[in-house]
């Protein structure tokens, strides 16, 4: 047992904190925002130049091998400077959801051009009436005899609008709940049947609704040619929940020590705010559910290739305890903020944003906690 | 003890409901629905605005010389319940619940003949200078200068979390016009023409994406003398007056009844049942509803007290605590009601004035922003934690 | 509408605080606690002198035909003095049923002796399996040549040991869960066939768990001969959480006065203790809980006479509003009162255990959370 | 970074649960399960302290030189989480935890000669003599004087929440021997043999009826200056250096994993099922379980410090402060679970002693005096209050 960093480890963190500093201060983040695109495709090569892209793409691919523990040190930096572009959508989703589904030559005509920061995917999955159920997909796939027609509809598809490729959950069994049955396509954005429709997120970022009506694609779209993919659909959102638990901790560090910092400078009533006990304890106690949270982010980022009930359940818990504390950290932050913690002047809420959509994507921590109980129960039967 | 309205009270309450219904419009109440910050524009109060002031409605609990209605505490109860209920928009309280008692109390009778009557028709647009960058809620600590120069004072600084002053014709501002030991002397009461010239604003956008407050700076502004409310260096006997009626303003139950209302509609409207079917949202829904019930039972209390003479004490600050929390929950409760649809955001404002289909639902279209700008209720108008520092000393003697 | 209390209220509240403080300081109450009995007669009578007993007793019984607020009154002073007579249990449980289902015949034999202090009843209602619901009975009431026989067991029968009579809810209907088919029955607490288990309770008071093994009973030990009590098992409870919540307020009242003067004059690192803003916060934070379960009481006692539904949704508010204030009020009151606060020196831990109590009769916050979701549902449907 | 344990930690985890399987009977994890209050007694543990006295494991983190088993940081972890999960009682923490590592850093050979091998041994049940009625979180200011008089102290004054004084032979103290204007200078560490004359002690019994903790009384008691550790007016270093390793004292997740297993089973035992099929209960055990996952690891990462030779920082106030409210949590909800039973007071102590049936069964009898007394974590060993100054001192600066 050994929880410490190996070297290697130190230096990607370090790294991450230097590019972060250097080139994505609040200003410089400000700017991409208001770009026409949304995102920087120059920051974006920066990430291919660092490894970063490539992190977990298999050696034999053109990336570094590395697993969820060097993901979480890559996220929790793009946390503290909320970066907008696309990484999880591509980096943390995409990636292994090819590594473990696609076939070898999938893999070799995806990955290096991700690797290589010239490919960017989206993860169409989520729909309308599922609520964050994995297994609930109506989005069909109907065999025709040159490949497959994709009916149905996706919502808030992050990333899409950047993305030149999609991957699309859709259905090949006809029951609309049934765990087997349900494949990931590879759809080039472009494709005929799609109609996408973009717009911006809380976060600052961009996504897309979108509709695929008689969308053709080859056979060779399925990954891998699986009609089986919710194990592995299940274990790349379980592992971007622990990429994303590492990313909510680097936006929660950095609100608390603004706040500490605005407190300790902000005179009221003739002496500082952090004089102030309730204060200086509301922030101890963010400081506590920080702690939790960090313990919790790498409760789920070593659970990562687990078996798959342990590997569930330290994702759901990670989705509770960082959801939880999340919420704390930020509502406290901009309250301890004032005035100015509820406006765009400040980066505050920002940070209070990103947080909130950390906990929404891939559900809420309502539904993990639920989710959590029903997998205690699977344990004790 | 008797919760049951009498006979006068309950043909009260059906002459207001069937002013409601004659005079409150689809549009009214949509504009409303769609304004996630505390107050709406004057594109969606204006018709609700003229229509009470036909009716002598604006500022009921003026005194009737003034053009008050006087209602009996349980009529005004009753006034405030329908309209929260119905969806109303509120009326912009700077004039009204604010500068308006000012004046009546303080004002001299030139400025009650003229500017009492521009803010029952609406003519007037009054905004508030009080708040300062770095006063927060200590705001004695205000900097903005008053200096006298023949019959005008000459201001100079700056106010900021100015709601609305972009649209205002009129700010009531406090303003240093001596600097004395203690800070809360030395400072007067203004009422400035916002057409003056020197004024300049520049928006504050919130975290939900709206432009309701601004900053204010003074640039060598010139007003009248007798613009001055009052005496001079007496201001903040005139605004700690004001703060009361602030804080005391308005029962906020019935408006969180109907918010809950819509909510638990949405719910109903989920055709897939996933989210209806939730027993955990089910219960959070029925924790809000019973916050609710005993937030409007200290507000009849508080009520039964005044019409009783008697003094409620600092409940006031329960109110503002709790209501303003328990409205945060709603909000909270909305987002995750609509899941994922919270991650789109509208950037178009304001969402009353959309003419373009938006991604999201009409109904779902103000969920995201006023659980962000709600954000702000706890903060303005007396911080919780100031509330919290009320009632240990006021009413717990510590 | 007027909330303000009447003259003759008042004066019942006045005479309420005089009793108390004169009759029934923390020592008396010890006394009477370490006694053999566990209650004192004498109080009993004095109660009886005062009127309480009869408060609700209609007046062509000897009583004042008073109403909920009375009740409301009286409890709230009983709770400041946690009296530990079964008051709840004979003039606020029994009394009522009694008055609701009871034939005239039955109402001239049971409740004068009430009010003239000479009879205590206990409710029988609680099951092992039931869970605090009302409906769940599976206490057998079989109907013999002579009467009835009781079959079953009744759990946490409060102040059954000090009864002469119990009301026992029985099953007349086989369906162990239909809202018809039950009864109350009067029974002789010394009747054969009762097995009692006589125990102290959790607030110093004293319970029984019962079993009815072939305890034979006349014929008109029905209570009213009603086979359909349900509903007014439903209104008496529903009023005696109502009662309870005023007697939980006036628990909380003192709590937060005792907190308050302790850490006024406890010294700490030179200074009162309550000299921590952190600790005048959370008293402000007890004092509005309490303010919010004070209106929360006062609904519930003013939908005494409501539909069933509105009264029912009151007293389900306020079994969670009250559960959750005193639980917060009372936990409080201990961590303030530090290392003392745990101990039985001081009252503080026998408030804390009276608001348990209170909290557990008749179900929990959390049962009545979802009571009051399902009663939403219905008044939606 | 690795979860996984070694080889050797492996084989060591082995050694222990085979330890354990042959040495904590039956009669000792029930009597430690029939323990509402924070330690259990000597009828409970002493099989098992004699057992591990027997493997030289009741002072493992002691130098080896004093019998210590000079594990590494893992081990220790795999110790403490194996004996957490079987429920095996804790030993007393005075003499192992407290007085032991004093007198090895502090005191002279002739009393580590003497007390070590009796705290190892278990013949010197020992207490500690800090707190003193009115100095609460505020130990410097004892007042309990030590008077110089020959080769002999003469102490007067009185300790409270003393753990198990009616059981103990021996006593560490603070006494008071010099008044000094820095009140946490001219303190002395003494050690106290509770037979001494004038020394006499009252019970104090706790909310969940237990008798656990007591007053004791001085009146005149010499004790031999031999007896002081270290040098006179310098005994706030030693307890400084006392409270350290108080805080930092054992793993709790274990623990609490432990009893959250045993209400899922007592759960388990609802035969209606009205318990077991409640989705808000199962949200409540998932939450809990959650808070245990995420304090586990936190202990491990202190561990991997510790084992790195990095300061882990002001975390075991943290691991003190929610580990409390954890192990509160899940005395509440046990009480939740047992629902109108919780409201059946069992007065005969020790629970583990009843020897006629009660009328709880056995697995519900504890739940409701754990609760009560569970009330004292959050209060003593630092009040979560003061936890919470520390971290905002030493953790965040402020």
């Amino acid at each position: 047992m050994d929880l410490s960093l190996s070297d290697e480890q130190r230096l990607l963190g370090d790294a991450a904190s230097r590019f972060i500093a250097g080139r994505y201060s609040f200003e410089a983040r400000r700017t991409i925002l208001q770009s026409t695109e949304g995102f920087s495709r120059e920051i974006w090569r920066e990430f291919a130049d660092l490894g970063w892209l490539g992190l977990s793409v298999p050696e034999e691919f053109g990336g570094l091998g590395a697993g969820a523990v060097e993901t979480g040190i890559v996220m929790e930096a793009l946390g503290r400077a909320l970066v907008v572009e696309p990484y999880l959508a591509t980096a943390v989703i995409a990636v292994p959801l090819i590594a473990e589904l696609g076939s070898q030559q999938q893999k070799a005509e995806l990955l290096p051009p991700i690797v290589a920061g010239k490919s960017r995917l989206a993860f169409a999955q989520a729909e309308p009436q599922a609520r964050f159920a994995l297994d609930d997909v109506a989005t069909k796939a109907v065999r025709t005899s040159v490949g497959w027609r994709l009916e149905g509809r996706k919502d808030v598809v992050l990333g899409a609008p950047w993305a030149d490729h999609l991957l699309v959950v859709a259905r090949i069994s006809p029951t609309q709940r049934d765990r087997s049955g349900i494949g990931v396509f590879v759809v080039p954005s472009s494709a005929a049947g799609i109609v996408r429709t973009d717009y911006q997120t809380l976060d600052g970022g961009r996504a897309s609704n979108i509709v695929f009506s008689e969308a053709a694609v080859p056979t060779d779209a399925l990954l891998g040619g699986s009609e089986h993919a919710l194990p592995a659909i299940e274990k790349v959102t379980d592992n971007a929940i622990a990429a994303m638990a590492s990313e909510a901790v680097g936006c929660m560090q950095v609100l608390l020590e603004t706040t500490i910092a605005y407190t300790k400078q902000r005179i009221q009533f003739g002496k500082p705010l952090a004089d102030n006990q309730v204060l200086r304890h509301r922030m101890a106690a963010m400081a506590v559910k920080i702690e939790e949270a960090r313990a919790s982010a790498l409760n789920a980022v070593l659970a990562a290739d687990a078996d798959p009930l342990t590997r569930a359940r330290a994702a759901s818990s990670a989705k509770v305890k960082v959801g939880r504390s999340g919420r704390f950290v930020a509502e406290q932050a901009v309250q301890l903020h004032g005035g100015m913690g509820v406006t765009e002047e400040l980066n505050v809420g920002a940070y209070f944003k990103r947080l909130m959509a950390i906990d929404i994507i891939f559900g809420s921590p309502e539904f993990h906690l639920q989710r959590h109980a029903r997998l205690s129960r699977q344990q004790a039967a | 003890m008797d919760l049951s309205f009498s006979k006068d009270e309950l043909a009260f309450r059906d002459e207001v409901r069937d002013f409601i219904a004659k005079n409150l419009t689809e549009e009214a109440r949509r504009g409303q629905r769609l304004t996630p910050s505390a107050l709406s524009e004057k594109a969606v109060f204006g018709s609700w605005h003229a229509a009470l002031y036909r009716k002598g409605w604006v500022a009921p609990y003026w005194p009737k010389e003034y053009g008050g209605a006087g209602w009996t505490p349980a009529q005004r109860y009753i006034f405030e319940s329908e309209l929260g209920l119905a969806g109303a928009p509120r009326l912009l309280p700077f004039g009204i619940h604010m500068v308006g008692p000012v004046i009546i109390k303080f004002g001299s009778q030139v400025q009650k003949d003229y500017y009492l009557p521009r803010i029952l028709s609406g003519e007037d647009y009054w905004c508030q200078g009080y708040s300062e960058p770095g006063s927060g809620s200590d705001l004695a600590s205000l900097k903005t200068k008053a200096v006298r120069d023949g019959d005008h004072y000459v201001v100079n600084g700056t106010k900021i979390w100015t709601t609305h002053a972009h649209f205002a014709d009129r700010m009531f501002a406090l303003v240093r016009t001596a600097d004395t030991p203690k800070r809360q002397e030395g400072i007067s009461f203004l009422l400035i023409d916002m057409k003056t010239k020197g004024i300049s604003t520049r928006p504050i956008i919130t975290i939900g994406g709206d432009h309701e407050v601004n900053q204010v700076f003074f640039d060598d502004v010139h007003v009248p003398v007798e613009n001055r409310v009052g005496e001079e260096n007496k201001g903040w006997t005139y605004a700690k007056y004001l703060l009361e009626f602030e804080r005391g303003a308005g029962f906020r139950a019935s408006g969180l009844r109907r918010e809950l209302k819509e909510l638990r509609e949405l719910i109903a409207r989920d055709r897939a049942g996933s989210v209806a079917g939730d027993e955990s949202l089910a219960s959070r829904l029925s924790e809000i509803e019973i916050d609710i019930d005993a937030l409007e039972m200290i507000e009849l209390k508080l009520l039964s007290d005044v019409q009783a003479g008697r003094n409620p004490g600092p409940v006031s600050s329960v109110l503002k605590l709790r209501g303003t929390e328990v409205f945060q929950a709603i909000t909270r409760l909305g987002v995750d009601v609509i899941g994922h649809n919270a991650l789109v955001w509208e950037p178009r404002r304001p969402l009353y004035g959309l003419n373009e289909p938006a991604v999201l639902p009409e109904e779902e279209l103000a969920i995201l922003p006023a659980h962000l700008d709600g954000r702000a209720h706890t903060i303005f108008g007396g911080t919780s934690e100031i509330q919290h520092e009320i009632i240990a000393k006021q009413m717990l003697g510590l």
